[in-house]
């Protein structure tokens, strides 16, 4: 690599037009193009399985990349692929998600953090009675596991409060709208909300439908963060999951290239809660939201001590050798 | 001659599909045994869901449930290798791939709701049935079963999968068509009403591709087990991508004409144009621009040459 | 036959004579099967039919039903339109990011050019260049895809805003319908009459009983085929629109999940995917009944697993009931 | 539901096959009410009856691969439940469809396989039926129509038939092929087989069968000895009436027109048969065509239809020279063509109305509303002028054979017709129809459009045409006018044995 004069970055991803993946890869390019180290980056993104991701990782190999960075679509499914990586010299690093090979660098948003958050804040604010609705990811895939461990983790800890409805948006924002009006049309009431990070439209689908509001739980996208100051009687709560962990995952690839390995291979983001319940809160959130991003987008579009680009870097969306 | 007009769509994949190892070559020169390897594995699935679908299509039919039968095949052997050998395991899997096929075949038969209604509510059947089986990814894969499709064999840079996969399919697929079967599941897809009059059991007929279709899947399933080591039961994306793999190998949608074997070259033309656009790092969005763009292209430069050849001269 | 009772026979006649009416009309039974479920909702959530629930279900029974359209009209030449899911999402993105540049009748007109651009090229390729519909609009869709992602990020912050008519036809109530239903009822006529009184749609019909037979009545084909798949990329769009209306979310694969669904509410509607045969009132009703079983589903409690599971069976369940009453092949 | 005559020969002893009160509806057709037949060894039974009487569907019927509602079948002597094709042939009952019955996408030997019959078999009766070079790594699609036909029904002979049921075989055949399957068709009776013949053709019925079973409606009305003049009397009980005899047209054939011709074609080539085609066609004239097959009239068909580009010659249309780059620009010229091959022809799943309204929506221009009205007197006046039997009229796929034909031609009647080019019109249609058929052509002819009639029935060329060419070898090579056109004549000139006259 350093015959190039510089690193070749490689990246895997396997879920596309996703507000929070399209962060997450923007984030990669714009932290490649601002490490001096980078002189390469190729991403192979695209919706695809565990089986898919291999094949791009060892293309990756193939192409002969210095490190790979990778979103994983499950902790176990690609250690072949990992390990030859390694084998050949390779960094690997895993963001959002965690990979059991040995070797590999985790930079992972902690998931069963992130849902115990902020099922916690919901039923302490619930006075830790009542009946809540629980709607989830796609079933069968790593992260809804994990995230459903820590929400049991929270209700573990309330006996007072009751999962009414438990249903799986498959994370598209049409299906949670449509599943959140069919829960208010039955009638039966309940008294909170958590969701896997389709938000907006549940707030929506309350005010179009003219029932009253109830507490609700999502994450930091731009849409969410926007209504926690603007919704007449929402109190609500986001938890950050912040898009930007791959650019830091870029910028930990970096470091280990260039001999600065941390001393663990495991890194977790630990989330973070905003509600609007309090006055503090509530200017957390001012501080925060980003009325002209893609409402899709998190708006923790950095991540401090780890990614060095600007706002306008990360906008743009170009890697190193683009634009 | 005759053989050379016969296969004349086969053998120009071949030929492209030699094109685009030499442009693979050509954009990274250390392209060698190792990417060759990993092509195949890559191509595992893949080739078998396509091979599934085209039976089907061959018939006249079309299974929209083939991703779901795999996701259900690969969770089935992930759990029972946990508890069993690895051979039972494999061969339970592979009865339940045929049944599950057999079944979408007879209810096809016997509600006489159209293929097409029928599997894609078979889709979600075998889709729940995986997720029931294992609601999260797990299980385990048995060592020699990810082993079989690492490395080459006798010489190098012929990759182990590929012959297991080559393997597999020809011993299902060539004495199948030889067979009664064989020939009866090309002419139910021809002409099912001429079929029926020339002796065909049409219903049997149709249930029996289906199974095959079932078993094709069976083994997509286990590739799929074989390269991640364990079960997910979450369908993958083979569906739409055998659709265009039995397309562009040549086999008529609506039954009839075409085989196996231009069907899966054409699956490994699509993953070697994947290898080809990660190598020459094009932005992933022009990546899904341009796999479209070839899909669609191959398709509409054979239709052309097709129009020319029938055309009077 | 003097042996039997005339009382007898004139009761089978007017047996048969229900049977072959109900046969000539397989949309009754259709309907007959979409109520059965209701009830069974009933059954299942006392209290939950009432006009709020109705009204829901209609509204998002309606994008569903025009891209149902879609696949009705392309299916009746044999064809197929996979890219239509792709098409609205694209529309309803390219009008929500538009709109704070150039405002929203702009945004929006330019939104149906692109239905009409991805349109014309599966024309072009179905038409002229001959390629199978469902490789052809697989294609065009990936290449769809591809084009919005690069688009994106060149919007990323440019804000978004939804054109104040959309809301008001996605989210809006009059007299508890929604107002979906202005823009629904007019589209729905429309599709009916053309496809039953007009020269164009008996040239569907024709084109995929027989090609060679509506080339030899002087037929041409390409331009058929060519205005079908733009109708059918501007219908995508126009659904684009209403559903970014509805869902108030320009997420980049909006309308995506609609596709399979779209698909399976033009067949359960009697739509045969070899062409010549198909209904759009078929694929209303089928759109309903699949909404229906969704809200059935949603409000089980019972593991994903065996829901999806159940969701496949009730269709097939549906269909083969239907196919039952109406004995068509 | 009045009783009918038994006229059945009482003793079915020795019967082959014996089908006793079948009876058999598609909803609302009753295709059959009480249909009956016997066959004898060493009998060929001809079975008879209009266009949709159910000759066909009993043929279905008898061979399984359609189930009775009712009825009884034994077959010698024992009774039997046929369940399928498959069982049919087991038992001895080998049929030839109306429709061919081969698979298009095989070749000749893999659908020989497909029905285990014996290729040395198939090759003998291949050959006895003028088809000796036939290769069998053809594929069916290839083939034309009438060698699908000779396929077809030497794969029944090559499984030993007991009873061969031949639904109108003849009718896709040229003349010579009809003389080897009519000697063939003998000979089976000879060797003590049954033999059950479905043909409108009473020559054919006269010179092969021994007795006749009528079916009108969908019930036995008679059962006749095949005797000198016979024919009056199955023609009154297929029809239930009386009909006139056609007149002759050639003693109504007018002379050779003069002017400017509607159609001038000059050395005309297109591949792979036609070579060399000249004739001038004249408003008001009907033109026979006479060829025995594939000896190019089909390429010239096409090419006139715009089909086919020709490869030489010119097209003049009232004196203009045209091209014709697809069928519509010949539409537009003011030809109009019906395709030898119904199934070409027709939108199967279509009903009789769309069927023959389609060209009113054909040009871009038309694709608005349609002129309902308009439409449906035109049609409803096709379908009054061609008796075409509607009772099944939701899809075109549910009428009868000849029914179906009807509604090919009752398009461009309702159209309205220049130029009509008509390949074979009377293929499997009834007496009645037939006889139609002629004076209507002979009738559009007088109102001034211009007629091109290719016949493979040699004796229709006196009843429906002024005169008629000759093409042999891909060229015209003879111009007969009508009242010399004997049987006799033309087949000598279809051989290439004509005198030496030329082309017109
Ligand atoms: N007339 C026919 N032409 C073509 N195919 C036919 C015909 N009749 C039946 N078939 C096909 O043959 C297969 C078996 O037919 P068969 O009639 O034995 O079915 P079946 O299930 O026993 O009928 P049923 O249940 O109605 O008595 C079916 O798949 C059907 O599609
Ligand atoms: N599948 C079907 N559905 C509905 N009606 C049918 C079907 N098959 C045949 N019929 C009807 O049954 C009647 C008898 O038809 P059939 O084909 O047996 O007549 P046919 O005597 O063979 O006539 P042709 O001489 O024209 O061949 C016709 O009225 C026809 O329309
Ligand atoms: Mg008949
Ligand atoms: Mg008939």
């Amino acid at each position: 690599a350093d015959a190039h004069g510089g690193y070749t970055i490689g990246v895997s991803n396997t879920v596309q037009g996703n507000g929070w993946r399209e962060e997450m890869i923007c984030a990669m390019r714009a932290q490649a193009l601002v490490e001096p180290d980078v002189t390469g980056l190729i991403v192979a993104h695209r919706n695809t399985d565990s089986a898919g991701q291999l094949e791009d990782i060892n293309n990756l190999i193939e192409a002969g990349v210095d490190a790979i960075v990778l979103n994983p679509s499950n902790p176990d499914a690609l250690n072949s692929a990992l390990e030859a990586a390694m084998a050949a010299g390779i960094v690997v690093v895993a963001v959002d998600a965690g990979v059991t090979a040995e070797g590999a660098y985790i930079l992972s948003n902690n998931q069963e953090e992130y849902a115990y958050l902020g099922a916690r804040w919901l039923f302490e604010q619930l006075g830790g009675e009542g009946d809540v609705v629980y709607m989830r990811g796609i079933a069968g895939v790593s992260a809804d596991t994990d995230r459903d461990n820590g929400f049991r983790r929270a209700l573990a800890e309330f006996p007072g409060i009751e999962v009414v409805h438990e249903v799986f948006t498959g994370w598209q924002q049409d299906q949670g709208k449509q599943q959140m009006f069919d829960f208010l049309a039955t009638g039966i009431p309940f008294d909170g909300v958590w969701t896997s990070g389709i938000d907006n439209v549940i707030v929506d689908a309350f005010v179009e439908s003219g029932a009253p509001l109830v507490p609700i739980v999502g994450a930091d996208n731009a849409g969410f963060v926007q209504y926690l100051t603007t919704v007449e009687g929402l109190q609500g709560a986001a938890v950050t999951n912040p898009g930007s962990v791959g650019g830091a995952g870029i910028a930990l690839a970096v470091d280990i290239l260039n001999g600065e390995a941390p001393d663990s291979t495991t890194v977790l983001v630990d989330p973070v809660l905003w509600e609007n319940t309090t006055d503090e809160g509530r200017a957390t959130i001012m501080a925060a939201q980003n009325p002209n991003l893609d409402p899709e987008w998190p708006v923790s579009v950095s991540i401090p001590g780890w990614t060095d680009y600007t706002m306008e870097q990360i906008i743009a969306c170009e890697g190193p050798g683009e634009g | 001659m005759s053989f050379v007009r016969k296969n004349a769509w086969t053998l120009g994949l071949i030929a492209l599909f030699f094109v685009l190892l030499g442009v693979t070559r050509l954009i990274q020169p250390s392209f060698g045994v190792s990417g060759l390897e990993s092509l195949a594995r890559a191509a595992l699935p893949f080739a078998f869901a396509t091979a599934a679908m085209a039976v089907v299509v061959i018939v006249g039919g079309i299974d929209l449930s083939v991703a779901s039968m795999m996701a259900v095949c690969s969770v089935t052997a992930a759990v029972l290798m946990q508890t069993m050998g690895g051979v039972p395991a494999i061969l339970i899997t592979l009865a339940v791939g045929a049944l599950m096929g057999l079944i979408n075949g007879v209810l096809i038969v016997v509600t006489r709701v159209p293929d097409i209604v029928v599997t894609l509510a078979m889709l979600f059947v075998w889709e729940g049935t995986a997720l029931l089986i294992l609601n999260s990814p797990g299980g385990a894969a048995a060592p020699f079963l990810r082993e079989a499709i690492v490395g080459s064999v006798l010489i190098d840079g012929l990759p182990q999968a590929l012959i297991v996969m080559a393997v597999i399919v020809a011993l299902i697929w060539v004495p199948l068509k030889r067979s009664k079967l064989g020939l009866a599941i090309y002419a139910t897809g021809s002409d099912e009403n001429a079929a029926f009059r020339s002796g065909v059991a049409v219903g049997r007929t149709k249930a029996a591709a289906y199974a095959f279709c079932g078993l094709f899947s069976a083994f997509g399933g286990l590739s799929l087990l074989a390269l991640t080591g364990i079960g997910e039961p979450v369908p993958g994306p083979y569906l739409l991508a055998a659709v265009a793999a039995v397309v562009l190998g040549g086999v008529t949608l609506g039954g009839g004409i075409g085989g196996l074997l231009g069907p899966i070259i054409a699956v490994f033309i699509l993953r070697i144009i994947r290898t080809i656009l990660t190598l020459a790092a094009v932005d992933p969005n022009v990546t899904t621009i341009v796999e479209g763009t070839i899909m669609v292209g191959v398709v509409m430069f054979g239709a052309f040459l097709m129009m020319r050849g029938r055309g009077p001269t | 036959m003097s042996d039997i009772h005339p009382q007898a026979e004139t009761e089978t006649r007017a047996l048969v004579r229900l049977g072959r009416f109900l046969k000539d009309n397989p949309v009754i039974p259709l309907i007959g099967l979409l109520f059965l479920l209701i009830g069974a909702l009933e059954l299942m959530r006392p209290g939950i039919i009432s006009p709020f629930w109705a009204g829901n279900t209609i509204k998002f029974a309606i994008p569903l039903a025009m891209l149902a359209a879609c696949q009705v009209l392309t299916m009746l030449t044999g064809g197929i339109d996979l890219s239509a899911g792709i098409v609205a999402t694209c529309a309803a993105f390219v009008a929500a990011t538009l709109t704070p540049l150039i405002g929203p009748v702009p945004a929006m007109l330019t939104a149906m050019v692109v239905g009409a651009i991805v349109g014309l090229v599966n024309g072009f390729g179905v038409g002229i260049a001959r390629v199978h519909p469902l490789i052809m609009t697989l294609g065009t869709g990936l290449i769809a895809t591809g084009c919005l992602q690069v688009y994106q990020r060149y919007v990323i912050a440019t804000g978004t805003d939804i054109p104040d008519i959309l809301e008001w036809l996605g989210t809006g109530r009059t007299a508890g319908l929604p107002n979906g239903l202005f823009l629904f009822v007019p589209f729905a006529v429309f599709i009916l009459w053309l496809m039953r009184y007009t020269g164009f749609g008996r040239l569907l019909f024709a084109l995929g009983s027989n090609e060679k037979a509506a080339k030899l009545s002087g037929v041409r084909s390409w331009q058929v085929l060519m205005a079908l798949y733009v109708l059918s990329g501007l219908i995508a769009a126009l659904t684009g629109l209403l559903y970014l209306g509805m869902i108030r979310a320009p997420s980049l694969s909006l309308a995506n999940p609609l596709m399979l669904p779209s698909v399976a509410a033009a067949v359960i509607g009697g739509t045969s995917i070899f062409g010549g045969r198909g209904s759009f009132a078929g694929a209303i009703v089928g759109a309903l009944i699949l909404r229906v079983i969704e809200t059935m589903l949603t409000l089980a409690r019972m593991p994903e697993g065996a829901r999806i599971a159940l969701f496949g069976l009730i269709i097939l369940a549906v269909t083969a009931l239907y196919v039952r009453f109406t004995e068509q092949r | 539901m009045t009783s009918h005559p038994d006229p059945l020969p009482a003793s079915t002893a020795d019967a082959l096959l014996d089908a006793r009160n079948v009876a058999k509806s598609f909803g609302a057709v009753r295709a059959l009410t009480d249909a009956s037949l016997t066959v004898r060894r060493g009998e060929v039974v001809a079975l008879m009856g209009a266009n949709g009487a159910g000759k066909s569907t009993f043929v279905k019927i008898l061979t399984g691969a359609i189930r009775p509602d009712a009825g009884r079948v034994t077959i010698r002597g024992a009774e039997a439940r046929v369940g399928s094709p498959a069982e049919a042939r087991r038992s001895g009952l080998v049929p030839v469809y109306q429709e061919p019955s081969l698979i298009p996408d095989l070749d000749v030997s893999d659908n020989l396989r497909l029905g285990d019959t014996d290729a040395e078999a198939f090759r003998h009766w291949a050959a006895e039926l003028g088809h000796p070079e036939l290769r069998l790594d053809a594929m069916i699609r290839d083939l034309p129509l009438a060698t699908l036909r000779i396929i077809d029904l030497a794969r029944a002979l090559a499984s030993t038939p007991d009873v061969l049921l031949l639904d109108e075989l003849t009718a896709a055949l040229p003349t010579d092929l009809v003389e080897r399957v009519l000697r063939v068709a003998r000979a089976q009776a000879d060797d003590g087989r049954g033999v059950i013949y479905i043909s409108h053709r009473f020559a054919e019925i006269a010179e092969l069968c021994d007795r006749a079973t009528v079916l009108r409606d969908g019930r036995s009305v008679g059962d006749v000895e095949i005797t000198e003049g016979v024919e009056d009397r199955v023609v009154e009980m297929m029809l239930g009436t009386r009909i006139d005899l056609g007149k002759r047209a050639a003693e109504t054939a007018r002379p050779r027109p003069e002017g400017r011709p509607r159609l001038r074609v000059q050395n005309l080539a297109a591949a792979p048969k036609l070579t060399d085609a000249s004739f001038e066609l004249h408003p008001g004239e009907v033109l026979g065509v006479v060829a025995l097959e594939g000896q190019g009239q089909d390429e010239l068909f096409e090419v006139l239809a715009g089909f086919r580009k020709p490869a030489g010659g010119t097209i003049e249309i009232d004196g203009a020279p045209a091209r014709f780059r697809h069928p519509a620009d010949a539409i537009a010229a003011g030809l109009s063509f019906v395709p030898g091959n119904r199934a070409e022809a027709l939108f199967r799943e279509r009903s009789v109305r769309e069927n023959i309204a389609m060209p009113f929506s054909a040009r871009a221009r038309t694709w608005g509303p349609l002129r309902l009205r308009h439409e449906k007197t035109r049609v409803a006046e096709a379908v009054e002028r061609l008796q075409i039997d509607t009772r099944a009229q939701g899809e075109v796929q549910r009428l009868s054979g000849g029914n179906q034909q009807k509604v090919t031609i009752g398009r461009w009647l309702a159209h309205g017709v220049k130029t009509l080019l008509l390949f074979d019109p009377t293929r499997g249609i009834d007496v009645r129809t037939k006889r139609q058929i002629y004076p209507l052509v002979r009738e559009l002819a007088e109102q001034g459009a211009a007629i091109l009639y290719f016949t493979s029935e040699l004796g229709e060329v006196p009843l429906a045409c002024d005169r008629a060419v000759v093409i042999f070898n891909g060229r015209v090579v003879d111009l007969v006018e009508a009242t010399e056109a004997t049987e006799e004549r033309l087949m000598r000139a279809a051989y290439g044995l004509g005198t030496a006259e030329g082309a017109a």
